[in-house]
């Protein structure tokens, strides 16, 4: 498969501030219409994540896991 | 009428008397009278500044004073803690400061009567009970500290700073006050009768002055004379009462409150309420005491004024202690024990030599 | 949807937290700033060497919520006790954090002291030119312009006064070694400040004096804006005041006016990093 | 000083974000416009989400006695049933309550008391101002309690609101308005209801 | 046997004490008593700091404190005055600091017994008459602090300070005390049981944590045991005693020779000594309260102690103030009222109920 | 022998002083700065606007001699308590009297916040570089190798830190319009030195902000040297860091090294000046 | 803890500058490193020349019970007659009395009090010691009240001096022992004057 | 008369720190041997004061009175 990297929002502590939403390079960040169990929006993902970090980076809450796709497998399939 | 939380009234209440600087550091619940001042007192004339810390708005009001300006500052009891030097050494140099102490419960009753700071100064403590309480004591705050040349200290709490009423602020008329000879201003700079205000009991050279061992006597001396002249208290149904409450303050109006409901059952309770801290109230505790079975004391800490109510009483009865240590989880705000019927239990259960019920615990909301 | 090729970046969670939640308001920086931190410890092989001394501040919340062992100081003294917890155990990493409001406003005197003396520790600065647990009033470090509560027009120098930009002065005392200012307004300065907060704690395990790290972090809630504002507005309000870079690296001091230019590159380079496909903080 | 004039007593409950403080703001400063005595008191944890939100308001025609914090209360309003608990129990017989349908699921005693349940949130989010469901609720309870006019109401809603919130304030009086109108719908029926 | 002034001799004991840490601040007369510790602790392995500013010192004693160390800190009245919100909050942080006052005079009384800061926290005070005294009580001091994890202040005077004797320093052992399980040194920084001293009552997150209303009732608790089992006092003739005087630390060495004296002479008169000032020694002046004719209270200030001294006799019998504020020109020194023959004079003058003879004054040195 | 021909050179005493007696030791510095700043008012006319607002230290003894409205401040307060009479008497020319242990370490945070809030008031300090009213202990800013009571081995850096130059950090305010630093080591230091105060009371006036001189005084009785050496050995300890000369004039910032050579070019103008038969400080 | 041991009190006066302290000093080391009690306050007001400085000495063979500030002295030492006044009205009938006999003028009652004129500043002076009376004087009252013996009193004397004026150390031994000599010659005839 | 200047010398005020004697540049004040009522060593002036006041500056405690030949008159002599 070929997406560069992923991450895993964990929705529930999320505060809904949009901070990830701006900071994502690619622009594959945007912000739920359901809230979570504290009444707030949430970041869902759309496909193209690069696995920079810059959401992790940026939330306060501590929300993101970051995955990469490993350099070298990629090396291997070219 | 304006709808004014208890913290708003009091700024309106210092500006209507004439306070025209004002500096203080921001402390819960203490900010918002902060914020009103500095909203407010522009307008006036005057001015309000953010310090940058506790030691610091003391400093500026004391130079505020010192020109002859009415000036005032506050905190909590824990940022008063910082002002302990210069709220004793600013008494020596017999400057009219206005203390606000939005204290953090009732904690705070020995640094406000004691003199927190080393020495044997103390000043005048008025203790509101609510809004209206706090429009007119903020007034005569103003009035007594230049009446005496002394530190005047308001002490409130989170409630009366934020409990909000529709209330109506207009001046209040305390006769002359001599004028301030005193002061300074610079236009006797070079003249040879430049002036000095000072803690420390020197005046200019030449001019006998007293030295500090007679400077603190006289300072002494002048207490004495306020302790005489300025007690005062409110009480109630105390003359066939078999048991009296002592309680101060925003406590003090719920002890009134509930006394009252005791009386239309056909308890026989009366209380006492001081109004100056100090100089407090010993010969009203002193005859409210005579012949009754037992006193009761309700403070929400773990029991200072009680100190002062034995003192009173002097063995004529039992003294014993009905309040207690109880916050919010945040430690600022109103704990649970402020409550009409949970006092009003511990006040029969004294009443009826019944057990004392245990102090309400909050629920915490941290 | 995580991938099982996919190996993890960087953890969710500094491992120095104990627990993921906090009651920081929603955008607020000074999580970042404790991300990285924290981060910066663990990394160095630090973990069993750290104490922290907290102020009081929104931060304060952190001290129950950080695995380090810590004391807990008064508004403004932290720097002193740091002082002590160092003179008796010289070996170990101190660090303070604190807001502006406590270290530049309540505590001036403190950490310019702590710093001329050449204290070996490190005062971490959270500066969001507020005090935010109160209310969101302006501080020593308030810039012209910045709104706060009791400035919502924004500051007025006639009245109010200017601010002050604790970084120049610390730098220019001789007892202080290493002296950087940060900020967490974007990924790139997020990245940026870990690297800053490794230096200093290197420093002061080489025993070279006084180290500072200030932050620029954001206070939606003290600004009265929408937390996605917070950032940009926090860039071009603080952040053109309070420039980020190093002011004193090895005695060599820069003034904020120097950094200005400098700082304009290195940004350009981090967002060049980034679309290269991430930072990687274990290159340096 | 024992002479007691008719006071009305309200605790209010939420969690924070609701407008908890707005909706008591609003309800004070209207009857204050109307030359009432007023009295209110507002206990929040900070700009915190889901933390508790509460108030005390006293309303009255003379001069207040009781002190701020009430033991006993005749109504009650709850955007929210999270922190309902302490007010539960301190209801007076018959007093009248006041719960926000879309989350209030607590079962009410409507024996004892006058419950009414109000679609704050559903009626504001249909105007297209899903925040405004606390200005629904002041409405409708002023209508019901009989405490503030409308007008009075509006205008008290005004001094409330701080000098950056200025672009809420149009939207607050649609759904003042809505709460008010729908309350006085409801009056009838709560009469005979009991 | 060497020659040392007081606050050598407390220096020494100090550091007999195990005390490794020192920070203040320069004011007479606490000087000699910092330059002490700072020309001895380096020798012990300890450290001193010449602290910018008292408020600096108490903060990095603070500090020491928290890894585990002994330290302590000092001035006089007016610069503890500066540490208030630090000795409130310490105490609730538990941490055992040790602070001197040099004071000047006996003016302090009140700041240190009600607690100068905000709150209801009391913290134990020593009162030692002299050198001999000093030495064992500040080695005390270090011992309680331990054992109740509570600040200890031992109140000295300028007499105290620069008074010269020949003394010997020994270490003194009182038994084991409990490890310090609640310090903190980096050790569990990461292990999931990392530790926290805080004045706040909160704990680490995910342990139970008794929050600020229960940790400040935690700590009254406390004060009330310690109030029970640490009184200390020493009282002489008091049996048949017509007459009971009052008075702690030098001025109380001053009052006991000249009672002794008196005594000698067949004078019904007795004295009370207070040692623990908090703990005050309410029983012990009650007992020698028992009837007495009178009871004098000698104190160099315009009578603070004399409110403790009343409430432990509660009206048993008339109590009457025979000190007075004394000083020299500077204020700091010692002043005229300090000599026996005009205490003998004012003690007699109280037990023949003549009329008290008028306060010396100063002549000025400046 | 006084000669009727001759024309008197300036007074005796200031005319501000309201006697002769004080209770300096022999070969103190400060009563000549006192001489400078009286002088000063006086000659600039603003006799009836003056403020004094005196710290605690040996100068204290001052605030009883000088025919000036004075306030008593506490130890370290003077700037605060100068803040809040210049508040309320904007026309009034106020200044703080204080020393190094006033200023720079009891009351290190008074002074910089009243410079960055830009106060229209001008502080005076009076370097000595020790505590002299307490018996000479060390402070803030004794320079290394400085004798002060306890260090008589001279000040160690490792141990006790290092000075602080506080006009630096006061210049770099953006409330602070002049600074300046004097000295009383020889006469044209203190001519040089008066003509600092008047700068400062100018702007003062000008309400350009906050005004600042700082003058190096000799404490012979803190130093523990000969009365006759003081002046010399202030001028090699430290004076050699705290260099004479204007910190900061209409906004231009000179930092302390920049002023090292200046400084020198100018004490020999002055030596040419005095054997040319002396300074009239009317001309400027 | 009533009994009473030989106690030898003295009060010193002088004015600032010339060393009356020092001695006090020098007198108190050397008793103690006899084995002696010793208790000494001094009291002066700071380095001014001209003002007054005086000090209280008490030297015992037990345990000192006196407080540390005396209402009576069984001797004195005077180097100036500037302060005297205030020491003069404590003296014990027989007080042994030394003074300086170049700057003491106040008229002395000699039949109540053993008074000892001794030349102190002169000798010192002599000596090529301007500044050496005080030890000359020490020497003297050692030597005639027979408390301290000179080496003792020597070895005081190097205890009393700070690090930064040791080089006095040399010219103090000189006018110390000169002192003594003199002191002791004066021994016999004081015996016999009574 | 062509002395350049002149001083007068309180002598009972001087505490004897000698600092006048290195300020004058033609070195024409030296310390006393009598001693005044304090029990200090004062400045007495010898000829040749230029009147530059430099001790008049250096002076902690006053003592100095300067005084300065007139130009003008000199100018005239010329
Ligand atoms: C001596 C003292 N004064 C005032 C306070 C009240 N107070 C608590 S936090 C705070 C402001 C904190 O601001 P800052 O340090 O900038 O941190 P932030 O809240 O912005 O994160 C203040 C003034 C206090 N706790 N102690
Ligand atoms: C709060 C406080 N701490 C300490 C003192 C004691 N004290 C009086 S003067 C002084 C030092 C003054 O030094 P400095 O300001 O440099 O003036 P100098 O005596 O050198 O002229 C000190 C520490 C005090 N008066 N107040
Ligand atoms: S940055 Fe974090 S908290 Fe904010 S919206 Fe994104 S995920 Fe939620
Ligand atoms: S108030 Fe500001 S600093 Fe505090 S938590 Fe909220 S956003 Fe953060
Ligand atoms: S101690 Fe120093 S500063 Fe004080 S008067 Fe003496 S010489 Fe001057
Ligand atoms: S400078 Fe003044 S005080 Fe000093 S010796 Fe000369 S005249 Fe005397």
């Amino acid at each position: 498969m070929s997406a560069k990297g992923s991450v895993t929002i964990d929705v529930e502590v999320c505060k809904g501030c949009e901070l990830c939403i701006d900071a994502c390079p690619p622009s594959v960040l945007s912000m739920s219409v359901p809230v979570n169990h504290l009444g707030y929006r949430y970041p869902e993902l759309a496909d193209g994540c690069t696995g920079c970090a810059a959401c992790q980076l940026v939330c306060p809450d501590f929300v993101f896991e970051v995955f990469r796709a490993p350099r070298t497998v990629q090396g291997a399939n070219a | 009428m304006k709808l004014m939380e208890g913290s708003e009234a009091i700024a309106e209440a210092a500006i209507a008397a004439g306070c025209k600087f004002f500096a203080g550091y921001p402390m819960t619940p203490f900010t918002e009278l902060l914020e009103h001042f500095a909203r407010r007192l522009p307008d006036s004339g005057g001015v309000c500044v953010n310090a940058e810390s506790e030691l610091e708005a003391v400093g500026m009001a004391w130079g505020a004073l010192a020109v002859g300006e009415r000036a005032a500052t506050g905190s909590t009891g824990q940022g008063l803690s910082l002002m302990q030097e210069s709220f004793s050494e600013i008494t020596l140099a017999e400057l009219p400061l206005v203390i606000f102490n939005m204290a953090r419960g009732q904690q705070d009753y020995f640094q406000s009567t004691r003199g927190g700071g080393h020495g044997d100064y103390r000043h005048i403590v008025l203790a509101p009970m609510d809004i209206g309480e706090a429009v007119a004591h903020t007034q005569l705050a103003f009035h007594l500290a230049d009446k005496w040349r002394t530190p005047v200290l308001v002490y409130g709490d989170y409630l009366l700073a934020h409990v909000q009423e529709a209330v109506d602020v207009t001046p209040v008329e305390f006769g002359p006050l001599p004028t301030k000879d005193w002061a300074v201003d610079g236009t006797l700079t070079g003249t040879g009768r430049s002036r000095i205000v000072s803690p420390l009991g020197f005046d200019k050279a030449g001019r006998p002055s007293e030295g500090i061992e007679n400077h603190l006597r006289a300072i002494v001396d002048k207490q004495d004379r306020i302790a005489a002249e300025e007690v005062r208290w409110d009480s109630g149904f105390i003359d066939d009462a078999e048991t009296v409450i002592v309680a101060f303050g925003p406590p003090g109006k719920f002890v009134k409150y509930v006394v009252q409901a005791l009386r239309a059952e056909g308890e026989k309770i009366g209380y006492v309420r001081p109004i100056t801290l100090w100089p407090f109230p010993y010969e009203a505790v002193a005859r409210a005491a005579e012949g009754v079975a037992r006193v009761g004391v309700f403070e929400l800490c773990a029991g200072q004024m009680i100190d002062d109510v034995r003192l009173g009483v002097l063995g004529r009865a039992p003294v014993s202690f009905i309040g207690g240590i109880s916050t919010d989880g945040s430690g600022f705000g109103v704990g649970p024990l402020l409550d009409v019927e949970l006092i009003r239990a511990r006040i029969l259960a004294l009443h009826r030599d019944e057990p004392m019920p245990p102090l309400p615990h909050n629920e915490r909301q941290f | 949807m995580t991938n099982v090729e996919m190996r993890q970046v960087g953890n969710k969670l500094p491992e120095l937290l104990l627990t993921q939640e906090h009651h920081m308001c929603p955008g607020c920086g000074e999580p970042l700033a404790l991300r990285g931190y924290l981060e910066a410890i663990t990394e160095l092989g630090m973990t069993s060497r750290a104490i922290g001394v907290a102020g009081i501040g929104c931060y304060t919340s952190f001290s129950m919520t950080m695995d380090v062992d810590l004391v807990q100081a008064l508004h403004g003294r932290a720097p002193s006790v740091a002082t002590g917890v160092k003179r008796m155990r010289p070996d170990s990493i101190v660090f303070t954090v604190q807001g502006d409001g406590d270290m530049v406003n309540e505590g001036l005197q403190e950490v310019l002291h702590t710093a001329a003396r050449g204290e070996n520790v490190t005062c971490i600065l959270l500066n969001n030119g507020v005090f935010g647990e109160t209310g969101g009033h302006m501080t020593a470090t308030s810039v012209i312009g910045q709104r706060t509560k009791n400035s919502l027009e924004g500051r007025d120098a006639a009245y109010h006064g200017y601010p002050i930009l604790i970084g120049d002065l610390i730098a220019r005392l001789e007892g202080a070694a290493y002296v950087a200012r940060g900020s967490v307004h974007n990924a790139g300065a997020v990245a940026r400040t870990k690297r800053m907060f490794k230096r200093a704690f290197q420093a002061q395990d080489r025993k070279q004096g006084f180290t500072f790290v200030e932050v620029l972090t954001m206070c939606p809630t003290g600004w009265f804006i929408p937390t996605l504002e917070g950032p940009d507005y926090m860039n071009e309000t603080l952040g053109e005041v309070h420039v980020m870079g190093e002011l004193k690296v090895d005695g060599v001091v820069r003034s904020t006016d120097e950094l200005h230019d400098e700082n304009v590159r290195k940004a350009l380079e981090m967002e060049q990093a980034l679309a290269r496909g991430g930072i990687d903080d274990h290159h340096d | 000083m024992t002479e007691t004039a008719a006071e009305t007593e309200c605790l209010l409950t939420g969690i924070g974000g609701q407008g908890v403080q707005l909706c008591a703001q609003v309800l004070a400063r209207g009857a204050v416009i109307e030359g009432k005595h007023v009295m209110l008191f507002g206990v929040y944890a900070g700009a915190m989400r889901g933390m508790n939100t509460d108030a005390t308001l006293v309303i009255g025609d003379g001069p207040l006695l009781s002190p701020p914090l009430l033991s006993h209360t005749g109504s009650a309003i709850a955007m929210h049933d999270k922190f309902w608990r302490p007010i539960a129990s301190k209801l007076r017989d018959d007093a009248l309550i006041l719960v926000n349908d879309a989350t209030f699921e607590t079962p009410l005693d409507t024996d004892r008391h006058r419950v009414v349940r109000v679609p704050a949130t559903d009626r504001a989010t249909a105007l297209g101002h899903a925040m405004g469901g606390s200005m629904v609720m002041a409405g409708a309870y002023a209508a019901i309690a009989g405490v503030v006019s409308l007008d009075a109401l509006i205008a008290g809603m005004r001094e409330s609101i701080p000098s950056y919130r200025t672009q809420h304030i149009e939207a607050n009086v649609v759904t003042l308005t809505d709460g008010f109108t729908w309350g006085n719908e409801q009056l009838a029926p709560i009469g005979a209801g009991a």
